[in-house]
């Protein structure tokens, strides 16, 4: 290619040429709006929250328990037979200490996102890649202290504030 | 049946810039006429279009294959546009491949564009929706998170030390600076210069991290018997693989790539390939991020798990290495345009394998080599093996 | 390389203006349990290649095929999304086995159109946001001119395309899967509300939401599965310029040439005669006969009267959306070519019931991917 | 197929969006093309020799052979009305008080896509239609800078 070619293509610009109107542009912003339905699974998870309870399933065929709840088993494609009534408590798999909102905003005290755990779903092990883990985040903790593995529990919002919502968990915060 | 063998004979791509001043359709033909050019073909000879771009959120454009078709050259043509998130840019030329290996298509013109500075004020905010909209996008997340969260369990699982995943960005920010192409190219680059960094999401900071960009690259396949017409020089696809884990990523173990090694082997398996490491001398694994190199290395069976940093720590990556990893410069130094970063990966291949890479070049007439790309909620696997 | 494609099992879920019971996941779960069950397949032991149609913002998600794998089986398996019409997945099903790298492979439509609270300006979206975007049109309007000049060009009359609503509306009181089966009066569809003179909103098909899933296979694959695959004889797709400005606003070139395509790998070379049924695109009223001109059914500017003389009809010498088309049926966003190509299958099967076109042996099947959008796409599938 | 219920209680659906914002360059060719119409009220046009087509607006590369375009043109203020509508529902479709008569005025073999100012039953296809452009100190650069088409008095 450097063989063939010596010039290439690509005007690159610089955020001044937007300012001083070097070049033209067009803004817009786009209107799109979805009222998702949530459906058997989701739907009966989001009413577990606001009861105060973490809803896994459990599979037919291999028992494996995950959560959030889905009708259907991804590995053996059976149904998935009931749902069970989880702990609030888990453990950290993994964790980060970001400085940055999702809309890249810089924040001094970091949000610290973790994947936890939660207590009574299958085990990841040496021999089964599959686990009951979700997303949420630490609270209530200094953000050195934090490490996998540490075992913590969720921290809820007060009923009548609950709205069938993943944030009706305030955060996780370790367990003393 | 034997499959029906297919061949790279051209390749051409754009700058990788921060912020492009051409329009996607734009930037797509700049790509695909180079391409064209460069094995001296017209559109006349092109019997199908492929095309790449990851999220429409990022161009702005609802349906955005079919508004930047024509810059891809789709006029009066078989168009389509695959789609497997941040894995785009290694499975469009697998798209082309099998369009081509189906018997319907005997050339295909195959174009991957990006333009992320569409996206205002950033393009990271586009990714708060690749979340689950329900259970995960009410937490606030980010691209970052699943990085950072990624990168923490890799670390910490095998101990291995910041300082050293350092050394991958070094390396690919150094060899950059020998592509005309980059955007973050940098010969004296140092391991304190990343660690000094800011920190956007510990254990990941900004220097890890491949920069937003805007750009496109095209290549042209055909089929065995007009490539060979066409050019002495044909860079064969020997093995396409390609692979999805579940959705549900907080269920599975981060510290592994089941779906790049499923990916791997299916392509290692097409190409005939028993033991990688010593039989592929190139690697142009997807690199946005540097650990992600090292997970992407041994999800390819090119290290053991947990040992990929060794071929860092030992020169073997390096350009005159045993086993050179992205001599390009990668994302991380060209520039990430993702589609366009992945499609640039194979589009390197195909330089280095005819021995056209310029300051570039990897020495010893290499023979084969592997690109591959991963995307989506850390779940696809994109995999393409090719020789002369 | 000369290998044969079947379709060796359909499935389907919803089919109703609004489906609150189930997920988008669930829908496709249903779908898929129902095909694999026909095809008597295990996806997770059988299936080699999975391949979904979706677009982001109609999803409301970015890197929307991530959701895709689990409620298909498909997890760790090779999975792609083309964002294109679901013929357009038919085709890349096509290509993967032809090409000898699957040898059964799954295609996945769905649309939950119902959870789109915003269609318009999503839709809006694809406009060129620089020359197009800052008039700030509703889309439709692309529609409407389309109509006006195919009306100028062909000679086809308002009365004619609002006749295929009567038509198509009432051959989906004989589907069950239909969502907006009715007996209307032309004058009911003529003098109607307008939306995009001369084209009336009741010539605008309204949407649906329903999943699909279609199992693909390779000819000893197919013969060994079942005694009566539905073969693929033939597959084309093809776009025109995407640009307003300069592009065909008669006629419908990309159709012609991805029809040429699909009849040239079908060996057909006289639609009329040789088709027993088409389903047609029908997203709006006047594509219908637009679409039927440019796949040479007939000639151009002749599909207005031939559906006047009955020709279309259900009971016609050439019936053309049996199911009721988009217009009876719903559109189907990206899945729409999906729902096509499951009443072609079912009509060839002789599974069709009260629609049911007597002795169908070839069907056609094609669709469009709608306003703003140039890009067609055309099967030919036999018994 | 399942075995699980749905909590009578679960709520119907969730809503959110997707939120999107975006700042999209003119490019090559719309820099010249709208800095054309803004700073001398010419509509450009770009001629592909090869092909024999002439596109409007213009372009910097030739959809047909993907040749670069160079020969830009002026294509005069007037062109032909190609095709046209009266849309009834707004941009998000809601319906519209005053109907919006919109149509494709074609200039060489492209043409532009813009509000008719007339009754459009004095309109016919193949009509003369003239650009009026905004005063020049009102113009942006934009599609806007032309107000609407309007038939040509004769």
């Amino acid at each position: 290619m450097t063989v063939r070619f010596k010039h290439f293509p690509g005007v690159s610009l610089d955020e001044e040429d937007f300012r001083e109107g070097k070049v033209l542009y067009q803004m817009d912003e786009l209107k799109a709006e979805y009222a998702w339905d949530t459906g058997i699974a989701i739907g009966t998870y989001l009413a577990g929250l606001k009861r105060g309870v973490i809803l896994g399933v459990r599979c037919s065929h291999c028992r494996k328990v995950v959560v959030p709840p889905r009708t259907v088993c991804e590995w053996c494609f059976r149904p998935m037979e009931e749902y069970v009534e989880l702990p609030d408590t888990g453990t950290v798999n993994t964790f980060s200490l970001c400085y940055i909102t999702w809309d890249m905003r810089r924040i001094s005290q970091p949000e610290i996102p973790a994947v936890i755990h939660i207590d009574g779903t299958s085990e990841l092990g040496p021999a089964s890649v599959v686990m009951g883990g979700i997303l949420h985040k630490l609270g209530e903790v200094d953000p050195n202290e934090v490490h996998i593995g540490m075992r913590v529990q969720a921290v809820w919002k007060p009923e009548a504030e609950r709205t069938g919502a993943i944030t009706d968990i305030l955060y996780f915060k370790p367990i003393r | 049946m034997g499959m029906r063998k297919v061949a790279v004979i051209g390749a051409g791509m754009t700058r990788f810039v921060r912020r492009a001043l051409e329009t996607p359709k734009e930037l797509s033909w700049e790509a695909a006429r180079m391409a064209l050019e460069s094995c001296e073909l017209t559109m006349d000879d092109i019997d199908a279009v492929c095309f790449g771009t990851a999220p429409d959120a990022f161009d702005g454009v609802h349906m955005n294959g079919e508004y930047a078709s024509d810059g891809a050259g789709a006029w009066r043509k078989p168009f389509m546009r695959s789609f497997v998130g941040g894995g785009t840019g290694v499975f469009v030329p697998i798209q082309g491949w099998y369009h081509v290996a189906s018997g319907m298509f005997d050339v295909v013109l195959v174009v991957a564009e990006e333009k992320m500075s569409s996206f205002y004020p950033h393009a990271q905010a586009a990714f708060l929706t690749i979340f689950d909209h329900t259970t995960e996008r009410a937490l606030g997340p980010n691209l970052l998170w699943i990085f950072a969260l990624e990168m923490n369990r890799y670390m910490t699982t095998y101990g291995l030390k910041k300082e050293d995943i350092a050394r991958v960005a070094v390396l690919h920010k150094r060899n950059a600076a020998a592509h005309p192409c980059a955007l973050l190219g940098d010969p004296n680059i140092t391991v304190e210069d990343v660690l000094n960094s800011e920190v956007l999401a510990w254990p990941v900071q900004r220097l890890d991290v491949s920069p937003v960009s805007d750009g496109a690259v095209a290549i042209v396949l055909a089929a065995e018997h007009v490539a060979k017409r066409l050019t002495d020089k044909p860079v064969w696809i020997e093995g396409v693989g390609w692979n999805l884990d579940t959705a549900y990523w907080t269920n599975r173990d981060l510290v592994y790539p089941r779906y790049v090694e499923y990916a791997a082997r299916m392509a290692y398996e097409m190409a005939g390939i028993k033991e990688p490491r010593k039989e592929i001398h190139i690697a142009e694994p997807y690199d946005p991020f540097d650990y992600k190199v090292l997970h992407h290395l041994e999800g390819l069976q090119l290290a053991p798990r947990g040992r990929a940093i060794e071929l860092y720590l030992d020169g073997t990556a390096e350009r005159d290495g045993d086993l050179p990893i992205c001599p390009s410069g990668g994302l991380l130094g060209v520039g990430n345009p993702i589609a366009a970063a992945g499609l640039m990966k194979i589009a390197e291949l195909f330089w280095q394998l005819r021995g056209e890479a310029g300051e570039r070049q990897v020495p010893g007439n290499p023979r084969r080599g592997v690109a591959q790309a991963w995307g989506d909620l850390m779940q696809v696997g994109t995999v393409v093996v090719m020789g002369r | 390389m000369s290998q044969q494609v079947a379709i060796v099992g359909v499935g389907w879920s919803g089919f109703r203006p609004k489906t609150p019971d189930l997920s988008y996941k669930e829908l496709m779960y249903e779908a898929a349990v129902r095909a694999y069950a026909d095809a008597g397949i295990d996806p997770r032991r059988d299936v080699d290649s999975f391949v979904s149609v979706a677009e982001d913002f109609i999803e409301g998600t970015s890197i929307t095929d991530e959701y895709v794998p689990d409620q298909l089986g498909a997890v760790l398996k090779s999975v792609q999304t083309i964002t294109g019409d679901g013929l357009h997945g038919l085709a890349t099903g096509v290509m993967l086995i032809r090409s000898g790298i699957a040898r059964i492979v799954v295609v996945e439509g769905h649309s939950k159109a119902s959870n789109i609270l915003t269609p318009d300006t999503i839709t809006a979206y694809a406009q060129d946001p620089v020359l197009n975007r800052p008039l700030r049109l509703n889309t439709h309007f692309v529609a409407g001119m389309e109509m006006h000049r195919y009306l100028y060009e062909s000679g086809t009359t308002r009365e004619q395309c609002a006749a295929v609503v009567v038509k198509n509306r009432r051959n989906a009181l004989r589907n069950p899967l239909a969502s907006y089966g009715a007996d209307l009066s032309l004058d009911e569809v003529l003098f109607g509300p307008p939306l995009a003179w001369p084209l009336g909103k009741r010539e605008a098909a309204p949407t649906t939401d329903g999943g699909i899933v279609v199992v693909l296979a390779s000819e000893d694959v197919a013969r060994a599965l079942r005694e009566d695959p539905i073969w693929i004889r033939g597959i084309g797709w093809c776009n025109d310029s995407p640009s307003l400005e300069s592009r065909e606003w008669g006629n419908l070139p990309y159709l012609q040439q991805a029809a040429q395509m699909a009849y040239a790998q079908a060996g057909i070379r006289d639609p009329w005669n040789e088709i027993d049924l088409a389903e047609v695109d029908d997203t709006y009223a006047y594509k219908e006969l637009q679409s039927l001109e440019a796949l040479g059914v007939c000639g151009y500017g002749e599909a207005g009267s031939l559906l006047e003389a009955g020709a279309f009809d259900l009971d016609g010498e050439f019936p053309v959306n049996p199911s009721g088309g988009s217009l009876g049926v719903g559109h189907m966003l990206e899945a729409t070519g999906l729902m096509r190509t499951l009443e072609a299958v079912l009509q060839l099967r002789g599974e069709a019931g009260a629609h049911q076109v007597e002795g169908a042996e070839v069907a056609l099947v094609q669709s469009w991917r709608g306003v703003p959008t140039t890009s067609g796409a055309v099967a030919i599938l036999t018994n | 197929m399942t075995f699980l219920e749905r909590d009578a209680h679960a709520p119907q659906a969730w809503f959110g969006r997707l939120p999107a914002a975006h700042r999209y360059t003119y490019g090559l060719a719309g820099e010249r093309f709208f800095r054309a119409l803004k700073d001398e009220g010419k509509i450009l046009g770009s001629y592909c020799p090869k092909c024999d087509h002439t596109y409007v607006p213009a372009t910097v590369f030739c959809e047909r052979c993907l040749g670069e375009l160079t020969d830009w043109r002026d294509m005069g203020l007037v062109g032909e009305l190609h095709t046209f509508t009266v849309l009834y529902v707004d941009y998000e479709g809601r319906p519209l008080e005053k109907p919006q008569v919109v149509g494709l005025v074609s200039f060489g073999d492209g043409g532009i896509v813009h509000f008719l100012n007339a009754d459009p039953e004095t309109l016919i296809i193949g009509m003369p239609m003239r650009a009026v452009l905004k005063p020049p100190a009102e113009r942006q650069g934009s599609i806007l800078d032309i107000q609407y088409f309007e038939p040509v008095q004769e």
